[in-house]
């Protein structure tokens, strides 16, 4: 049906009280998705829009809620302490949205959050959005569609470019995911493309990464060695100069490594469909899903 | 963000890695006085952002005071790779009997930090990992418990058969590693650490990026930034909330979002243009930053066109319709602008446009391609 | 180690602890001027390594200086479980709202520290456990992370309904790991952490006790060591590498390793007599150690034998034999003694004892029996 | 034949140039164990008594003597990183003689060498041994003989004296286990009960433990619930006072826990052979050992 996120997700927002963190609760309530609690220290007994219980802490949320999934919205100097109170709560997914969490924060929250069995996605994500089923996170709802094709991104509007054309297209999604821009994130694309390659609902994946790193070509070697189901990739900063950071954290050229030539081939090797443009996503994808 | 070889060096200095002397000069009068201070064959060297100061000849050893006065008045005011030399650090040149290299870079794939060291060092580390990788140990360091003796002391072994100069190194990894650590670093280096032919262990050179997202909890360190050393444009764009980086060609791009900000320079370049820049206005964008990132690009002489590419999700259209009147209002455009919007309160943009005289367009491929015909002339 | 509440204090205040001022006297005049200094009523407080100070008498409020040194007078001198009062700590009283407890000790399950924390402080801890365990809030801390900042804030919120006194109590918390951390402690208490009626939250006591083995490396704190506060044949023990503790009977024990040491104090016992002390003359003994040990033993007016149980094994029972021809040589026994030996070089140790007119046994059994009938005068 | 040691059993010695260190290398050897390698940083390449290589590091020992095991004798500060070297170094057992090796380092070591999935055994303890096979650690071999009675126990000398009962009553030993009088240390009774019931060759088992702790009060449950071999329990420590540590870091009784007729009591619970003196062990397990 969806990965990760479907209509028993039950989810806790932390920092729902801040700007982003309420304007974003509004909208996820508005898609459906079940916001079962809150968090901010201090405010623990109010209610958000006279609705969702606000709870001083996570482990509270927790326990009076059942809740299993919890999205952040709190600054970036308390997202790692954020992250690592949602896995110490017990949560099974952690998506963070937060941006400019520092990398080295993260060496100690991604050891953190493993030891304790949970799924972090981001941070520096857009979050996911099982369509018709449950969001989590800032995707807009409305490009999205309920169908067959799971969606992987490193990439926030970039994504939702290509899921628009998608939907455009009669191509629904049963999952987009949005794994973030930095350097050290949670969930990187195998874990994703392993998901989907599980999930019944999906038919064929579309991952669309960009420069920096060797996580495409991982993927891609993933895909060659344990996919049955179709991939289409897409790459973004073909013209990137190297040694700059592309905005992202994560999508810089060090040295010769991590160059879009480079993910590229490691796609095609792996006999993925490549698309050169955004909008090519469609028709490859077209040729591969009966 | 990237530091002087000489703010580096105070950091190291300051967790007991044992470092030569030397002071910063931005006059040719001023590396005299401190080549006569230390009375002895200095070394001059350029402070700037920028790989292979070496090669490009702004490093260079002086004998007197007076050669070093004539060798700053050159390095002082040279371009090295299109950044100017504002200053230059003076230091006594140490007697080398042999250099190593040992590096600490946050590795993605093992999601640490890891150090590399190599007995080879002096030279470039990439060139030495590629032609003898034996040369190079890698050692992770799990982050919950820092860098242990032990695998300090192993790297150290791997370094020199000396015991004490093995221990010596051991002790300045350690410290190098509580200044990574300590200071929010993603690189921390030297690059040659030497032996003196004393038996001395020595760190000649120092090396340390920050991770922008670590200054807003240290002050200190934000305070090390040299914009002088710096793009202005960049500088401008880092003020505004902006991430811009200038590039060659004559398209200039304004977009929401990295990845879709590359996917339009690739685009661009796709349809036979060159992109000006890569500019991204950010998620929740305001008609302020729309304002300056037009200023920012109309400010290169070579862009002939503007392209704006905006997907509203959190960045709504409408702010950025407001933005683009309100910028070009205050100071008409020279060059032809092109605008994709999409998402976000659309319509209302678009309205806003149109009754100022702008249209929209809503296809990227479409906006794309309009851009660079308006740039390159060819069509239009 | 124990330290006094003082130190505790002045540990705690170097990391940033709110603490009320406070000063230390050894005469009642000192205690005078302290209260003089801070100009309100002050508690005047023993310090001695015992719990129960309180209820003990040793702690007192005096509204006038006058009354101070009288108090301080009184305490000085006092015996507290059989330690004398040798320093007061003099404090301005404090006015409170609330009381609260707060502390860390490790905990062998978990093999972590662990903190403690109450709304109902003031009081034993113990007892709070034993009456209303609901009022206790147990958190182990991973120590390659210590205490996290949401970790901190859940006893805040345990401790207090208002966010800015948990907030405060939080930070507390992360300067107490810091100081239990970095001071090497196997405790740190404040007990109680109050809230004054203007809302603060202050530490009112502080109690640490330090991990012996932790003082080579941080001599800071071994200097802490206050041997007046301490029974002194212990610490001529310690002083001589031997493990000490004095009990209330009359057979003297010297026995190398802890748990034979037990085993021989329970024997005794088992046998009727009473052991007069433990002693572990440790794993690789010499003859000095074994003089040490027989002068703090027949030092105790109360031993009536004296026993050695030495089951070699690293420890060679040929160095004993000497230790004991050298420290009865020197100065002779007034108390008969029951030697048991057994294990590395026991024939030239026994040949030793004999050529200067000593027995030796092989069973601790029959020695055992023997040094409680020599005790007793049963059977003897 | 024999728990965690047996021929198969290549040693490394930690601080072989030690004085405690190279005392002992020799009684090992002596004993018959198979010492491989010594490590003492700067000594690489040199011989401990003109035959056993030694090595800079535990690494380097590893790689050039597939050695299994190693003993650390090295003083108290540096014996947290000795023993986090050999855990890294990939060893499958790693025994720690040194004594006083402070606690709060012992917090950090003990995850460290678990997540490597090597078992220590100590710090401050006096190692262990299976009699005619192998020796670890500082166990006199003399006092000991090949049999079907395992021996585990919290102390040192207090072990010798009841291996000594056992050896005379022709009771021989599988493995002699001394873990440690340490408040935290890597194996604990139950490790040792478990691998001692799982033995084919140990037919009875004594279990030596002192105040302080709950640690014999959990293995008397194991006793109880999982352990089919008959176990014969000491306790010393029945006229300590509280609060008083006796020698060893871990043997002191906190408020009214830790108590030696607490751990009697537990162990009389368990249908456990409880020894009132250490002699008696002999008598208890002849009646249980056909």
């Amino acid at each position: 049906m969806s990965i990760f996120i479907d209509n028993a997700t039950r989810l806790i927002v932390q920092g729902i009280t801040g700007r982003d963190g309420s304007f974003h609760a509004k909208q996820m309530i508005e898609y459906g998705t079940k916001v079962v609690a809150g968090v901010t220290p201090g405010k623990g007994g109010q209610r958000f829009e006279n609705t969702v219980p606000i709870f001083n802490t996570v482990a509270d949320a927790v326990r009076e809620t059942k809740a299993n999934t919890t999205v952040i919205y709190v600054p970036p100097p308390f997202a790692a302490d954020a992250m690592m109170e949602a896995a110490d709560a017990g949560l099974a997914l952690i998506v963070c949205i937060t941006e400019g969490v520092p990398v080295l924060d993260m060496t100690r929250v991604y050891p953190y959050v493993q030891a304790r069995g949970a799924r972090l996605i981001g941070p520096n994500c857009p979050g996911l959005i099982s369509p018709g089923a449950s969001k989590v996170g800032i995707i807009p709802g409305r490009i999205c569609a309920p169908g067959p094709i799971g969606l992987v991104s490193r990439s926030g509007t970039l994504t939702y470019e290509v899921v628009y054309h998608l939907t455009r297209a009669g191509l629904g999604q049963t999952t987009c995911v949005g794994i973030g821009g930095d350097p050290i994130n949670g969930t990187n694309f195998i874990d994703c493309l392993d998901a989907f390659e599980r999930d019944a609902a999906t038919k064929a994946v579309v991952m669309i990464g960009e420069i920096g790193g060797t996580d495409e070509q991982e993927a891609a070697r993933f895909v060659k060695e344990k996919m049955k189901k179709p991939v289409v990739g897409f790459i973004a900063g073909q013209t990137a100069p190297p040694g700059r950071r592309m905005g992202h954290a994560g999508a810089i050229i060090s040295g010769s490594a991590g160059t879009a030539a480079e993910k590229i081939a490691a796609f095609e090797d792996a006999g993925m469909g490549v698309a050169k443009r955004p909008i090519e996503v469609v028709d490859l994808l077209k040729k591969r899903v009966r | 963000m990237n530091i002087h070889e000489y703010q580096a060096k105070e950091i190291f200095r300051s967790h007991g890695i044992p470092i030569p002397p030397g002071g910063v000069a931005t006059t040719p009068a001023e590396a005299e006085g401190l080549a006569r201070r230390y009375a002895s064959t200095v070394v001059v060297k350029a402070q700037v952002h920028a790989g292979g100061r070496g090669k490009a000849g702004g490093v260079k050893l002086a004998k007197t005071p007076e050669e070093t006065r004539e060798i700053a008045s050159k390095i002082l005011g040279m371009q090295i790779k299109g950044l100017t030399v504002h200053k230059v650090l003076v230091t006594p040149a140490a007697e080398i009997a042999t250099e190593a290299y040992v590096g600490i870079i946050v590795d993605r794939a093992s999601k640490r930090p890891v150090f590399m060291v190599s007995p080879a060092g002096g030279i470039d580390i990439e060139e030495v990992a590629a032609k003898t990788p034996d040369k190079i140990m890698r050692l992770p360091v799990d982050p919950v418990y820092g860098l242990l003796p032990f695998q300090a002391l192993q790297m150290g072994l791997f370094l020199y058969a000396d015991i004490k100069q093995a221990r010596a190194a051991a002790k300045i990894m350690q410290q190098l590693y509580a200044a990574f650590w300590a200071s929010g670093a993603s690189l921390a280096e030297i690059n040659p650490l030497v032996t003196t032919p004393t038996g001395d262990v020595v760190a000649l050179d120092a090396k340390m990026v920050l991770d922008d997202n670590e200054l807003d909890r240290r002050p200190e360190l934000a305070l090390l930034r040299d914009e002088t050393a710096e793009d202005p444009a960049e500088v401008r764009a880092r003020e505004a909330g902006l991430t811009f980086i200038k590039l060659d060609g004559n398209v200039g791009c304004v977009v929401n979002g990295a990845g879709l900000a590359m996917a339009t320079m690739d685009l661009v370049k796709y349809y036979g243009g060159e992109p000006a820049n890569f500019l991204d206005i950010g998620g929740s964008s305001n008609p302020e930053k729309v304002v300056a990132a037009l200023e920012i690009i109309t400010s290169d002489p070579h862009v002939r066109s503007i392209l704006f590419n905006i997907f509203g999700g959190i960045t709504r259209t409408d702010d950025v319709a407001n933005g683009i009147v309100t910028a070009t209002q205050a100071s008409p455009l020279k060059v032809p602008i092109v605008i994709r919007l999409t998402g976000t309160n659309e319509e209302v943009a678009v309205k806003i446009l149109q009754q100022h005289g702008f249209s929209a367009m809503t296809g990227m491929d479409a906006a794309v391609q309009r851009a660079v015909e308006l740039a390159t002339g060819a069509r239009t």
